[in-house]
């Protein structure tokens, strides 16, 4: 009972993880670059599922499709102002300059939105239904889950059945091969960048109802991220969703079993027992020559 | 070659001369202890970090474990202060083998991700066990060593410059040695490296070692003069970051940019934290401390100095993007 | 086709184009020749767009110099890489198809070509870029160059690393590739046998043209000879 | 010449949201005082939360500014560097809301202390519920500081009421997850459920042990998380839950729901008992300063003053192990129907506890 | 009679389901220089790798000097005196050239003086004196390569797996080279020299070994080998046009 109860309700918040994940992952895949702001990413995401519940009426899922574009755009330029700059400079300028911009999100949002933390209550926000004697499953959690799915599989489409997805592919192998084959590279790693900063913004207005939205909450899911994209072998967005689950399993299973406090440690020891086995992850290509 | 060891020469002698200068002023030597610390720290990193090319986002385990080794040792052991330090390059120095033996046969960014990881077990290890103190820290009234007042700043200070001009020492020589140069050779490229003679994992676990182990001390130093530990304090990925921050803001892989960033940025982020700029305009008057301007440089500045941090450090890389020793070199 | 003029190119401060003046008519091959560092691949790049450089490249009556690199592929020019830069995470397949990334419509009947060109890369369709010998990976690029439909197809240094028999295979290719109307510039350390089958060929020694002429009248020359030809 | 004093708080960092009360509350004290004719300039410092920093800032305002007193610092951390030092430079400080049980039992004289401190939490809980003869007992609270001083507290008091521990979950705060660990809760079936978080992990905490059905006789909330506007509001998760807490505005201390009603007027929302501390905090060491002028009188007066305020009487005394700790009683509230209201100690209360709990 | 200095016997590696090696055997002496040819993706690249210690064999053993070779690290490999240089170099871009040699040069001499005299003696051998200051990664690929040579012979190896050094560099540059790989026998060392110019083969090599498909199909002296039709058909093409 409590092994299904945990089993379910780890899984469940594994979807939010993967998204969070999937976005590190791609902005790692593409530019090769550790995106330290990711969490920040997440939290504006946060916010605007909150504003555009308590402004504008919109339901949080719902949002999702105002946040994706915005955050796309927000990315894309952020990419273009900032990153596109020294993408050509040394690696640490790179992951310094996104710590750098995480630092500036995180504390423009302390500013503007007070490090009072809000929450969003919707109608369904504590609610669950009870599928078999006693587990119960919360409503906003499977609404989420359900969401990340169709996120999951419309960009693996997108990444390997679109012009646009190769190019994608090929920019992050050899960015002076893909500029010969025609592609403009710099506006795919605004793209790449875009799609890192819409999912990171997905994963997090997904997470808001069951959630609190901080200027600070994302860096809890910063590492999260980082230890999902390894786990599932960088810039794999089928590695992503398999890693963000079995993360949310392993916490969950780990705390009933285990205990609460050390359930990060798991997490952590699992981490680099993977680097010790398997180190291009669980579906990483291996072809490094 | 002889210019400079004179200008070291002389730096030391002016950083030793320099609390009898400022005489007693346990604010700014507090600050320029904080300072010769996260020089120091910078420095010992870019030894794996910059010379090795192995970027650790996880220094603050091997500070934390230098940190509370001299604490855990002091208190419940009543030892000397020695040993708590002893014990410290001990312990970072199994930190630093087993992350190394995990990831240092890896290429690429393994060594920077799983340095977060082993930090983070090792910070929530910390957190969870009783006789680390927890998380409640560890709190240590007095200490006792060598008959020296340990309540004044000046012990500290020396003893963080011995570590500075320890650890910047340790990078100029092994700058000429064949381990410099081999640590050089596997940051550019690890396959010629090992083709090369060069056991690369030897190398590499070597490097660790010695900038663990020099974190580690300067841990331990941080803990006697503080006085005070939690895993928040010493072993938090915020500072595994400032200490990467401070080194890359300096100049990576050169000898002295460490020192160049501690010396910019620990001055200038103790400066945006009191907020000397809103402070001087109120107290000479440019502004009242009422008026909407007044209170924005009076408040919004106090409130946004890690705000204005971030802005430099996007301004530092976005235009220094060899560091300030790169800046300095071209002004040449 | 192409006429350069004045073009200066170089890295940081260090100049290693000087004053290059070149042109190229439609449908010759043209080879480039010179010593090691003489700027030949800088030479490519700055046309390809992947180097700045100063001057003016006119492509058709058209000036692009100050394009960004993947519009000068639009016009027709493709650049083959020194180094082969394929794409190492993406099967042989994929990569020819990145190959063809403007040029869709045409992808079914050049990758024909190029299979009948290089059987081995249809024997290995499915293998990672990145795991092919390196002279598979050399036709791999020259295939990749081939499915972008050039108008100027710019090779750097084709035979490199290819055995004696892919080399006369490429050369060959080279020469039918020639027959369908591109225009070829190759850059190349086989100096005898790429001024065999080239229309004009120039040396270029430190960032400068010193002599051009005639494939033959080049491979006659003497110091072409003692200076590349070991005689 | 206007008094100078000097304010440490942590304004940026984790903390800055509990900072933040702190603020309003020191501010609205410090304008009360300039209204009643008080000359006062108060220094005001960030420590982001880092005992580093919050060192750097007393010594800045006891060599630099030469302040003759100190408010603060607000976390235990930042406190407990800054009090093992106050001895050194003799200018007293006044902790307002750090609830560590070490600071004021080091017999540091220049440390005083206005609040309870963390092991008064979970008595004062304890004793609300002991009539109900509760049996059993299970902890969920965060890994920090405050979570862990209070659960050990907790434990002794449990083990002298006879109450028997049937879980002991310590979490990492931030997690957006926390079912398994109350499912775990929920199969050991305990009559009290203690709980210690910050900020909105109580309401994730409570949300998430609505959904999965944990439904002990009481839950009791340790201060912080518990006792905030925000929570009472979430009514459908939050209703008769039963807090701790050093402060509310229903308690009939003088003044006290008057400073409710102005705190909310100027700062749109309801005051924290951590604003509640700060402002009488403030509003002591600044009458206490101007009759002084100098940081050794400070001290003295400061140690043989009392005052009743917004806070209640306040001393600053010395027992049973503490040196300059004021004996605060601390308050039992319930939240009723979206509503903090005080149920405990009966003196200061108007309503009475609802046990058991329901849904 | 002279010693085998290296000895391959039948050792096979497979990358999952390719077979890039296949039971080849042969055996290298002491001083001699041997060729190693054949078409391209005949295995001859990944036979180095497997010597040189980068990848396990699948089956066979490797014996150099009269040690087992086959679970030795690279850098091992390369203690025992084999260096190789790389199909694509790989120069250490942001150190100098003097550096990079000295690099090579401290597998023989901890002293930093030592290291450094050697480095230049080095550099003056491959003629890139002239460019010890500057970064190797400026260099152009034809330097590129000479800066390989002189970093593998600063180990001092009793044995060079040369994987084409000449690669990339036309006649007359080659010839220097090869005028290099010449005074480098005659200093002792035996070298294993994969190339494609055929010309430069025949004219350097005392013996060649010529793989295809990974097996090996023919060794023997070079004129044997030149002769030999099923090389021709495999590799060398119908009109030698190596002119
Ligand atoms: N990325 C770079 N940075 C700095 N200098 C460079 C760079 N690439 C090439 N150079 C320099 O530019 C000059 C010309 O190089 P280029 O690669 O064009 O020569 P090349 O004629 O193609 O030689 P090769 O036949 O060896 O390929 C050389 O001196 C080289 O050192
Ligand atoms: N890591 C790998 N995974 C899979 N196949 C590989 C791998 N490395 C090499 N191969 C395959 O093994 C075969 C031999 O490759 P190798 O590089 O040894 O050839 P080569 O003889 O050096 O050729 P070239 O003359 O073109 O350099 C090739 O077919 C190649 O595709
Ligand atoms: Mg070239
Ligand atoms: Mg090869």
């Amino acid at each position: 009972m409590l092994f299904l109860q945990s089993l379910i309700s780890g899984l469940l918040t594994g979807g939010v993880y993967a998204l969070a994940g999937m976005g590190m992952s791609m902005v790692f895949g593409v530019m090769n670059v550790s995106n330290f702001a990711h969490g920040d990413l997440m939290m504006l995401g946060m916010y605007l599922a909150y504003f555009a519940f308590t402004l504008l009426n919109i339901d949080p899922y719902l949002s999702l499709v105002l946040i994706i574009p915005l955050a796309f755009m927000f990315g894309y330029v952020l990419e273009k102002v900032f990153i596109n700059r020294v993408i050509h400079h040394p690696h640490q300028n790179q992951i310094l300059l996104t710590i750098g911009l995480g630092l500036i999100m995180s504390n423009s949002a302390l500013l503007a939105f007070t490090s009072d933390p809000r929450i969003l209550t919707t109608s369904y926000s504590s609610s669950s239904f009870t599928v078999f004697r006693d587990v119960s499953v919360s409503v906003p959690l499977l609404l989420s889950f359900i969401i990340t799915c169709g996120i999951t599989a419309l960009l693996y489409l997108f990444l390997s059945g679109t012009r646009t997805g190769m190019a994608l592919r090929a920019t992050s192998q050899n960015r002076e091969a893909a500029q010969l084959m025609g592609i403009n590279v710099s506006r795919i790693t605004a793209i790449a960048f875009g799609i890192g900063t819409a999912l990171a913004a997905a994963a997090g207005a997904l997470i808001a109802p069951t959630y609190y939205i901080h200027p600070l909450a994302g860096h809890s899911f910063l590492l999260k991220a980082f230890t999902i994209c390894v786990l599932g072998g960088l810039g794999s967005v089928v590695g992503a969703t398999v890693g963000g689950l079995i993360i949310g399993v392993v916490e969950a299973l780990s705390s009933v079993y285990l205990s609460s406090d050390w359930k990060d440690v798991v997490v952590f020891v699992l981490f680099l027992a993977v680097l010790l086995f398997r180190p291009q992850g669980l579906f990483g290509k291996k072809g490094d020559q | 070659m002889m210019k400079q060891a004179i200008a070291s020469a002389f730096l030391v002698v002016a950083a030793i001369a320099l609390p009898l200068l400022i005489g007693d002023n346990p604010y700014v030597t507090g600050i320029l202890i904080t300072l010769l610390m996260m020089a120091t720290l910078a420095s010992a990193w870019n030894i794996v970090g910059g010379y090795a090319g192995q970027f650790s986002f996880g220094h603050a385990a091997y500070f934390g474990a230098g940190a509370y080794s001299t604490m855990i040792m002091l208190s419940v052991f009543n030892t000397n202060p020695l040993v708590g330090m002893a014990t410290g390059i001990v312990v970072s120095s199994l930190i630093a083998l087993v992350t190394g033996s995990i990831v240092f046969r890896l290429k690429g960014h393994y060594f920077a991700l799983a340095s977060i990881a082993v930090a983070e077990i090792v910070r929530l290890t910390v957190l969870n066990l009783d006789f680390t103190g927890g998380a409640q820290g560890i709190l240590l009234s007095d200490v006792a060593f060598l008959g020296l007042d340990l309540n004044s700043k000046n012990p500290f200070y020396y003893g963080m410059l011995s570590c500075l001009v320890v650890t910047l020492g340790i990078t100029a020589y092994l700058r000429r040695t064949r381990t410099g140069y081999y640590l050089q050779a596997i940051r550019e490229d690890q396959d010629a490296a090992a083709s090369l003679a060069i056991n690369i994992a030897y190398y590499k676990n070597k490097a660790l070692l010695i900038s663990a182990a020099l974190t580690s001390v300067v841990g331990s130093i941080y803990a006697l003069y503080i006085r005070f530990i939690d895993t928040t304090a010493v072993l938090d990925l915020r500072l595994s970051i400032e200490i990467l921050l401070t080194a890359i803001i300096g100049g990576v892989g050169t000898l002295w940019g460490p020192l160049l960033g501690a010396a910019l940025l620990v001055p200038l982020a103790e400066m945006l934290r009191s907020n000397v700029l809103g402070d001087a305009m109120v107290r000479i008057g440019i502004v009242s401390e009422t008026s909407p301007i007044g209170m924005f440089f009076k408040d919004g500045l106090a409130h946004a100095h890690v705000l204005v941090y971030g802005i430099i450090t996007v301004l530092c890389i976005l235009y220094l993007p060899k560091g300030i020793l790169g800046l300095l070199r071209r002004g040449k | 086709m192409l006429k350069i003029k004045e073009l200066c190119a170089g890295y940081g401060e260090m100049p290693v184009l000087r004053e290059i003046f070149l042109s190229i008519e439609k449908g010759s091959i043209v080879s480039v020749v010179g010593s090691n560092g003489a700027g030949k691949t800088t030479l490519l790049n700055a046309i390809s767009g992947i180097v700045k450089s100063n001057g003016s490249i006119i492509c058709n009556g058209e000036e692009i110099n100050f394009l960004p690199a993947h519009a000068i592929v639009k016009r027709g020019i493709v650049h083959v890489p020194e180094g082969r830069k394929i794409f190492p995470e993406m099967t042989v397949i994929e990569n020819l198809k990145m190959g063809a990334f403007l040029q869709q419509k045409t992808y079914q009947k050049n990758l024909e070509n190029v299979f009948a060109l290089f059987p081995r890369l249809a024997e290995r369709k499915k293998q990672l870029g990145g795991t092919m010998s390196g002279g598979e990976q050399q036709m791999l690029a020259i295939g990749r160059g081939l499915m972008g439909n050039p108008k100027l197809l710019l090779l750097d240094e084709p035979s490199l690393g290819l055995s004696p028999l892919f080399t006369e295979i490429v050369f060959n290719a080279i020469t039918e590739i020639r027959k369908s109307g591109v225009t070829i510039l190759i850059v190349e350390q086989n100096v005898y046998q790429s001024l065999r089958i080239s229309d004009r060929g120039f040396v270029i020694e430190t960032g400068r043209i010193v002599l051009s002429g005639t494939g033959k009248e080049l491979l006659e020359n003497h110091d072409v000879k003692k200076a590349f030809l070991g005689m | 010449r206007p008094v100078k004093l000097g304010f440490i708080n942590s304004i940026t960092g984790k903390e800055a949201q509990i900072g933040e009360n702190l603020t309003n509350g020191a501010a609205m004290a410090v304008d009360d005082m300039t209204a009643k004719g008080y000359a006062v300039t108060v220094v005001r410092e960030d420590d982001g939360g880092d005992p580093k920093n919050a060192l750097a800032a007393y010594e800045k305002l006891v060599t630099r500014d030469r302040v003759i007193g100190v408010v603060g610092p607000y976390t235990s951390g930042s406190a407990n560097v800054v009090a093992s030092r106050a001895d050194q430079y003799n200018v007293p400080i006044l902790v307002p809301a750090a609830a560590k049980e070490e600071i004021t039992m080091k017999g540091y004289r220049n440390v005083f202390r206005l609040n309870a401190p963390a092991n008064v939490y979970s008595l004062v809980l304890m004793k609300a519920v002991a009539d109900f003869k509760p049996k059993t007992i299970a902890y969920v609270y965060a890994a920090n500081d405050f979570g862990v001083s209070t659960v050990k507290t907790a434990q002794e008091n449990a083990l002298s009421m006879g109450l028997k521990e049937v879980a002991n979950e310590k979490y990492q705060q931030g997690q957006p997850d926390y079912r398994a660990t109350l499912a775990k809760v929920k199969a050991a079936n305990p009559d009290l459920v203690f709980l210690v978080s910050y900020d909105a992990d109580a309401i994730l905490l409570m949300r998430q042990a609505k959904e999965i059905g944990l439904s002990p006789k009481a839950f009791l909330g340790a201060g912080a998380g518990y006792t905030t506007a925000q929570f009472a509001q979430q009514k459908d998760i939050s209703n008769l839950v039963v807090s701790a807490t050093q402060w509310t505005d229903d308690v009939n201390w003088p003044g006290a729901s008057d400073f409710g009603k102005r705190y909310k007027a100027r700062f749109g929302k309801e005051p924290s008992y951590h604003a509640a501390c700060a402002y009488e905090a403030m509003r002591i060491m600044i009458e206490t300063a101007s009759k002084t002028e100098d940081p050794v009188k400070l001290r003295t007066t400061l140690k043989n003053g009392s005052w009743n305020g917004i806070m209640g009487p306040v001393r600053f005394s010395d027992y049973s192990g503490f040196t300059n700790q004021n004996n605060h009683s601390m308050l039992v509230q319930q939240i009723q129907n979206g509503s903090y209201e005080t149920v405990y100690p009966a003196q200061f209360s108007k309503k009475n506890i609802v046990y058991p709990f329901r849904r | 009679m002279t010693r085998k200095l290296l000895c391959i016997d039948n050792v096979s590696k497979h990358f999952g389901g390719n077979v890039a090696v296949s039971e080849v055997s042969f055996a290298v002496e002491e001083k001699q220089i041997c060729g190693l040819i054949g078409p391209n993706g005949a295995g001859k690249t990944t036979l180095f790798n497997c010597i040189a210690g980068y990848y396990p064999v699948t089956s066979g053993d490797i014996v150099f000097n009269g040690l087992n070779i086959n679970r030795k690290r690279p850098d091992q490999v390369c203690r025992l005196g084999m260096a190789r240089t790389w199909q694509r170099v790989k120069p250490m871009s942001n150190m100098t050239v003097l550096e990079n040699v000295m690099v090579g040069a401290f597998a023989s001499t901890g002293a930093l003086r030592k290291a450094e005299t050697i480095a230049r003696q080095e550099l003056l051998v491959v003629g890139l004196e002239n460019y010890a200051g500057k970064l190797a990664g400026s260099l152009p690929i034809g330097l590129k390569k000479k800066l390989e040579l002189a970093r593998v012979m600063a180990t001092s190896p009793k044995m060079l797996l040369l994987d084409e050094i000449c690669g990339g560099l036309n006649k007359t540059e080659t010839g220097i080279i090869l005028g290099i790989i010449r005074t480098l026998r005659e200093r002792g060392v035996t070298i294993v020299f994969i190339e494609h110019d055929m010309k430069a083969v025949t004219s350097i090599c005392d013996n060649i070994v010529v793989l295809s498909s990974g097996e090996k199909l023919a060794e023997g002296t070079p004129v044997e080998i030149t002769a030999n039709p099923e090389v021709i058909a495999a590799y060398l093409g119908g009109g030698s046009s190596n002119a």
